[in-house]
C-alpha cells in the first residue's frame, strides 16, 4: 500500500480525547446542548416552590430530595441524545470499526455527556440549594454526593441509552428502564445529605455511592459496548 | 397610514439608519451613566433604614422596569411581524430578547444582593421576584428557539408566537404569583412600599434609568443590524457593504 | 460627598460587599453583552464575505470548466 | 476471483434471517487480494445485510466470515484495523466541517498529518473545506465520506452504495480510485443499482435473488 | 370531472370525529403510546417518598405539589410525540391541506392527546394520591382540578410542540417553552386543593382554572396553528 | 400551454430563499387545464420548494400564487378542495392498513363510500389491503399514496417525484392516468428525475437552474 501514510492504532488515551474532543466541539456549535438540561434543572426546582408552598421551613426540609430528583430528572431527559445523533448518522458504526476498543470508546462517550450535563448541574447546585433554604450544613455532601452520583447516573443511564438505540419511540421507555436503576443511588445520597444537616456522619452513605460509583465504572462500559452491539445489528 | 413606515420597512434603509444611531445612543449613555454611577455612589446620602445597600437601587430599578418594558416592546414588534407582516419587526424582536433576559438577569442578582443585608436572605419565594424569575425564562425560552432554526425568517416568526404567547400569559403569571403568595405567607416581607421619595434619591434614579435605556438600545441596534444582515445576506447592498469591509 | 475616606467608600457601613457586588456584576454582564453583540455582528459579515469568496471561487471554476 | 493471489476474505456458509424470512443460506465465496465484488440483487434482497455481516457489525444466522483465515469475531481488533467500511449512513456529523469531519474520521483510525485539502480536492470539495457538513448539499455531505478512501491504506473496503447522490463525473473518478487500489493489492466489495462502466474482467458479481420464503 | 363521485369537504364535526378516531387507532395499535406517560407518572411519584422521607404528616403536607408536578412532567414528556410523527411522515401536510380548517384539527390532535395521556393519569391519581397519604378532603377538589387543568397542559403543551417540530433536538427546549406557561394553573391547582384540605370553599381557584380552561381552548388553536405553519414551512 | 383554456394556476414573480440562497427569482408561469408541466433542475435547483409554494405550505419571499386568478392564501378553503398534493413524504401511516390510509386520506376530502378494493387493485397492491403499511416494502409503501390519484376528483395535482420506488410498468400505468386527467380538464405539475416516456407536444418543462450566488 501506499507507504508514505504511516498508520496504526492510535493509543487508547489519544483516542479518548479525541472523542471527548469532538463531542464537546458538537456541543459548542449546538449551545443549546449544554444550556438546555441546566435550564431544565432550575426549571424543575422552581415548580416546587410554587406547588408546595414558599415556607422557608418547609423547603429546607424537602430540598435535599428536590434537589436529587430533579438532577436525575435532567440527567434523564439528556441520555437520549447520548448515541441517538452518531446512531442516526452512521458515525456510531464508523467509530465502532475502528481499531479502538469499544470500551475506551463508550467511556469517552459517557465522559463527554457528563462534563456536558452533570458538571453543569454540580456548579449551578449550590445557587439552586440557596432557592431552596437548604440547611447551610448540607451544602458539602450536596455538592460530595452530586459529584459522585451524576457519573453514576450518566454510566447507568448509557445502558439504557444502548438499549433503546434502535427503537422508535425510546424516550419513556429509556426512563423505565433507568428510574429502577437509579433508586439505590436517590436514597443513599438524600439520605447522606439529611444526616448531615442533623450534624451526624454520613461516611456510610458516601461509602456506598463511591462503591457504586467504582463498581458502574468498571461494569457499565462493557454492558454499554454489549448493548450497543445489539442495537446496531 | 402604514405609509410613512415603507422606507423603515426596507432593510438598506433602516441598517443604514441605525448605524448612525448607534454612536448618538453610546454618547448619551456613556454622558448619563458616568453621571449616575458617581452620583448613585458618592454623592447620594444612605437610606435611613437600608443604610448604603440602598446604592443598589440605581442598577436594581432601572434594570427591572427595563426587563419589563423590553419585553414589552418584542411583544410589539412580534405582534407586528405577525399580523402586519413587517419583515424586519420580527429581526428586532430577535434584538430584543437577549438584551432583555441581561436586565432580567441584572434585576434578579441586584434584588438578591439587597435582599441579604435587608431581609437577611438571598432568596424568597415572593410575588415580585418569582414573576422576575419567570419572566428570565420566558426570555431564554425565545432566545432558545429563535437559536435552534437555522433560517432566521422562520426563527423569527417562531420567536414572534412565542413572544406573544408569552405575553398573554405574562399578567395570567403575575396575578398567580402575587395571588398565591399572599395566601400562603403572611408579609413577613414588606416591600419598600414606593415611599415619596427625596429628590435628592429620586433624579439619579432617573439620570441612571435613562443612561441604561440608551445603552440598552445601543446594543440593540448593533444585534439588530447582525439580524438585518443575516436576513439579507445574498443581496448586493449587503454584499458591496461586506467587502468594502465596512 | 458622602465618604471621607477611600475605605469608607469601600466598606460602606458594611454593605459594601454587597453594593460592589451588584454593581460589579452588573456590569460585567452588560460589558459581555455588548462584546458578544459587537462580535457577533463582525462575525457576521466575516461569514458573508467568506461566503462571497467561496461563491467566486465556485464561479470561477464553473467557468474553467465549461471553457 | 480467478487470479491466484493472496485470500483477504472469505465467507463460509452464511445464512441471514431477517424477521421470519430466509434472506438467503449457505452462502460461502472468498476474495482475493486485486478483486473487485459488485453485490447485486433487487431491493429488499439482503446485499445491506450481506455487507454489514462482512463488516462484523451483524451476526449471522449461521456461518462465519474469515479475514486472511482468520474469525473476524476473535480477532476483531486486527481485522477493523484493516478494514473500511461506508454504509447507507455516511458517519459525517452536521455540526462539523468537511475539514474536521475527515480529520477526525482517519485520526480515529490513527492517521495524522494528514493533507486534508488534497484529500477533499479529489472530490471535488474545494472550496467547501470550513463549511459546516449540515449545510452542503446531499452529494456533497456523501463526499465528505468518500474523501477518506484517498488517504487511507487498508486493504479491505466495504462500500454499500457509494456512488448514491454523486454526479457522473464522480463515479467515474471512484472507479478509477477502485482500480487502482485493487491493483495495489486491496479488494473492493460493493453494492450498486446501477453498473459499473469497467470492463467485465476487471470486477466480478455474486447476485442475490429476492427469496419470498 | 368523473361525477359519479360526490365530494364535499366534510362537516367540521365529522373531519374532528375522523382524526380523533385515527389517532385512537394507532395508539392501540402501539399499546407503550398509553402505557408510558402513565408509568412515567407512577415512577416520578415513588421517587419522592424515596428522596423525601416517608413520614405521612410531611407527605401529606407535600402530596398536592407533587401530584401536580408529577402530571405536569407527565404530560411534557409525551407532548414531543403530539405532532411529530405526522410530520416525519408527510400526514401533517395532508391534513394541513384538507378542506377542513386548521383549527378543527388542531382541537382533534389535542383531544386524542388528551385522551391518551390526561385521562389515565385523572384515572390512576386516587390511586397514588393514597399512597401519599393525601389529606380525604382533598380527593375531590385534586381530581377536579386535573379534570379542568390535564386539558389545558394538552392545550398549551400542543403550542410548544408546534413550535419546536423542525428542530432536530426539539426535548429539552420543549420543556424550556412549555413550563413557564404551565406555573399558573400549577399555582392554583395545588392551592385549590390545600385550601381544600383546610375546609375552606376553593370556588375562586377553580373559576381561574376554568377560565384558564376556557381562554386555552379558545386562544391556544390558533397560536398551534400559526406554530405549524411555520414549522413546516 | 398553448392550448386556449382557462387558466387553472397562476404563479406570479415568485421569489425564493432558502437560507442565504436565491433558489429563483422573478418566476412566473401559467397553467392551464390540460397541461402537464414537469419542473426540471439538478438536485438542490428548487424544485421542492417551488411545488410547495405552490400547493400553498410554504410562502414566497415575494410574489404570489394565484388559483383561477384568486389568491391562494386568502381563499385557502377554496383552493385545498380542489387541490391534491403528494410531497417527498407518502403521508402513509405504518400503523395503519393501506385500506385505513387511503380511507382517511380520502375522507378527510369528504370522499365516502369509496371502492378502496378497486383503488388498490389499480396500484397493484390487491392482496395487501389489510396489511399493516409498516410492513411493506417502500415501493408499495407508496403506491398507498399514490392510490388515491384514482380516486380523487380535484383539478389541481401537484406531485414531486411520484415515481419514487415505482417500477417501470407502475410509471407506465401513471402516466397513463396523467394524461387521462389533463384530457378531463385537470393540470398536473410534477417532478421527476427520469424523463417522462410522453410524446413531447403533451406535456411541457419549466427548467430551474442550480444558482451559485
Ligand atoms: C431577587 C430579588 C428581587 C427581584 C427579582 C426584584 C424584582 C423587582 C422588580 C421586577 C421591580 C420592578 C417593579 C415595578 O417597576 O413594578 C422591582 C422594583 C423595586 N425593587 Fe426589587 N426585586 C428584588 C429584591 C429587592 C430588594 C431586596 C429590595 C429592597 C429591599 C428591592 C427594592 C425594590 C424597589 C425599591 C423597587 C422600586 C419599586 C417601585 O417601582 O417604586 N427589590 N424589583
Ligand atoms: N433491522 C431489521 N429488522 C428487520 N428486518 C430488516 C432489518 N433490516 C433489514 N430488514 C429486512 O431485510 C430485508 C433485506 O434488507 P437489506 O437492507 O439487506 O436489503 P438490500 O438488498 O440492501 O435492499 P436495498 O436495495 O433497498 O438497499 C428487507 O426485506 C428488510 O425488510
Ligand atoms: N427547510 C429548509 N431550510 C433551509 N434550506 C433548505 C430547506 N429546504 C431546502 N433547503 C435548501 O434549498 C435548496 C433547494 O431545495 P429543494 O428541496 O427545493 O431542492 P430540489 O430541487 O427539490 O432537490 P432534489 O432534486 O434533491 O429534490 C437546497 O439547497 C436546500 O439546501
Ligand atoms: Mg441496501
Ligand atoms: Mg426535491
Amino acid at each position: 500500500m501506499t507507504d508514505s501514510i504511516v498508520s496504526q492504532a492510535p493509543s487508547y488515551s489519544k483516542a479518548f480525547k479525541l472523542i471527548v474532543g469532538r463531542d464537546l466541539t458538537i456541543a459548542f456549535r449546538h449551545k443549546d446542548d449544554i444550556a438546555n438540561p441546566l435550564l431544565f434543572f432550575i426549571i424543575v426546582i422552581t415548580l416546587f416552590p410554587l406547588g408546595i408552598g414558599p415556607e422557608p421551613n418547609m423547603l429546607t426540609r424537602i430540598a435535599p430530595g428536590i434537589l436529587w430528583v430533579s438532577a436525575l430528572l435532567a440527567t434523564l431527559l439528556s441520555l437520549d441524545r447520548m448515541f441517538k445523533s452518531d446512531y442516526a448518522d452512521g458515525s456510531l458504526e464508523q467509530m465502532m470499526l475502528s481499531p479502538t476498543p469499544m470500551f475506551v470508546l463508550v467511556l469517552a462517550k459517557v465522559t463527554a455527556h457528563w462534563l456536558l450535563t452533570g458538571l453543569p448541574l454540580i456548579l449551578m447546585a449550590p445557587l439552586l440549594a440557596t432557592m431552596l433554604h437548604l440547611a447551610p450544613e448540607s451544602y458539602i455532601p450536596l455538592l460530595i454526593t452530586l459529584l459522585l452520583g451524576t457519573p453514576v447516573l450518566s454510566m447507568i443511564g448509557a445502558i439504557g441509552a444502548a438499549l433503546t438505540l434502535g427503537i422508535k419511540k425510546g424516550g419513556v421507555l429509556l426512563s423505565l428502564l433507568v428510574i429502577p436503576l437509579y433508586i439505590p443511588l436517590l436514597i443513599f445520597a438524600t439520605s447522606a445529605i439529611d444526616t448531615a444537616a442533623m450534624n451526624l456522619p454520613y461516611d456510610f452513605q458516601l461509602a456506598i455511592i463511591a462503591a457504586l460509583f467504582f463498581g458502574t465504572l468498571t461494569l457499565s462500559p462493557f454492558a454499554v459496548s454489549a448493548a450497543l452491539k445489539v442495537s446496531t445489528n | 397610514m402604514w405609509k410613512w413606515l415603507h422606507p423603515y420597512a426596507n432593510p438598506e434603509v433602516t441598517y443604514h439608519f441605525t448605524n448612525k444611531l448607534i454612536p448618538w445612543f453610546n454618547r448619551i449613555a456613556f454622558i448619563l451613566l458616568l453621571t449616575g454611577m458617581v452620583w448613585a455612589l458618592l454623592f447620594v446620602p444612605p437610606d435611613y433604614q437600608q443604610g448604603n445597600s440602598f446604592r443598589i437601587f440605581y442598577i436594581h430599578v432601572p434594570a427591572a422596569i427595563l426587563s419589563m418594558a423590553i419585553y414589552f416592546w418584542m411583544a410589539v414588534a412580534a405582534l407586528t411581524s405577525l399580523v402586519w407582516q413587517v419583515r424586519l419587526a420580527d429581526a428586532s424582536a430577535a434584538a430584543m430578547a437577549p438584551i432583555g433576559a441581561i436586565f432580567t438577569a441584572i434585576a434578579l442578582f441586584t434584588g438578591a444582593a439587597w435582599g441579604k443585608p435587608t431581609w437577611g436572605t438571598w432568596w424568597v419565594w415572593d410575588a415580585r421576584l418569582t414573576s422576575e424569575l419567570i419572566l428570565l425564562f420566558l426570555y431564554l425560552g425565545v432566545i432558545a428557539l429563535h437559536n435552534a432554526f437555522d433560517d432566521k425568517v422562520l426563527a423569527g416568526r417562531a420567536a414572534s408566537i412565542l413572544a406573544l404567547v408569552g405575553v398573554v400569559n405574562l399578567p395570567i403569571i403575575h396575578y398567580s404569583v402575587e395571588w398565591w403568595n399572599t395566601l400562603h405567607q403572611g408579609s413577613t416581607v414588606t416591600k419598600l412600599g414606593a415611599p415619596n421619595m427625596a429628590m435628592e434619591m429620586y433624579w439619579p434614579f432617573v439620570v441612571c434609568f435613562f443612561g441604561f435605556a440608551f445603552l440598552a438600545g445601543s446594543i440593540i441596534c448593533t444585534r439588530f443590524k447582525t439580524e438585518i444582515l443575516a436576513r439579507n445576506s445574498m443581496r448586493p447592498w449587503v454584499k458591496s457593504l461586506v467587502s468594502e469591509g465596512a | 460627598m458622602q465618604f471621607d475616606t477611600f475605605s469608607q467608600f469601600i466598606n460602606m457601613d458594611g454593605h459594601g460587599f454587597y453594593v460592589w457586588l451588584s454593581y460589579g456584576f452588573s456590569w460585567l454582564l452588560i460589558a459581555v453583552i455588548a462584546v458578544m453583540s459587537k462580535k457577533s455582528l463582525t462575525d457576521k459579515k466575516q461569514e458573508i464575505a467568506k461566503r462571497i469568496a467561496r461563491q467566486d471561487r465556485l464561479k470561477a471554476a464553473q467557468k474553467q470548466q465549461s471553457s | 476471483m480467478t487470479k491466484d493471489s493472496t485470500t483477504l476474505l472469505s465467507a463460509q456458509n452464511l445464512t441471514c434471517i431477517r424477521e421470519d424470512r430466509i434472506l438467503f443460506e449457505h452462502l460461502s465465496f472468498t476474495i482475493n487480494a486485486g478483486d473487485i465484488v459488485q453485490i447485486e440483487g433487487p431491493n429488499g434482497a439482503g446485499k445491506t445485510s450481506l455487507l454489514r455481516i462482512l463488516a462484523g457489525l451483524s451476526q449471522p444466522f449461521e456461518g462465519e466470515v474469515l479475514f486472511t483465515n482468520k474469525d473476524i469475531n476473535k480477532h476483531r481488533e486486527d481485522y477493523v484495523s484493516e478494514l473500511t467500511y461506508l454504509g447507507h449512513l455516511a458517519g459525517v456529523k452536521g455540526e462539523m466541517t468537511a475539514e474536521e469531519n475527515l480529520a477526525f474520521n482517519l485520526a480515529l483510525h490513527g492517521h495524522e498529518n494528514i493533507d486534508s485539502d488534497q484529500a477533499l480536492a479529489k472530490v471535488n470539495l474545494t472550496g467547501f473545506e470550513d463549511a459546516l457538513a449540515s449545510h452542503l448539499s446531499a452529494g456533497q455531505h456523501r463526499r465528505i465520506a468518500l474523501a477518506k478512501l484517498w488517504q487511507t491504506n487498508t486493504p479491505v473496503w466495504i462500500l454499500d452504495e457509494p456512488f448514491t447522490a454523486i454526479d457522473k463525473q464522480g463515479v467515474a473518478t471512484l472507479e478509477k480510485l477502485f482500480v487502482e487500489h485493487a491493483k495495489r493489492g486491496g479488494c473492493v466489495i460493493l453494492t450498486t443499482h446501477q453498473d459499473l462502466s469497467l470492463s467485465d474482467d476487471l470486477y466480478s458479481k455474486i447476485t442475490l435473488e429476492y427469496r419470498y420464503f
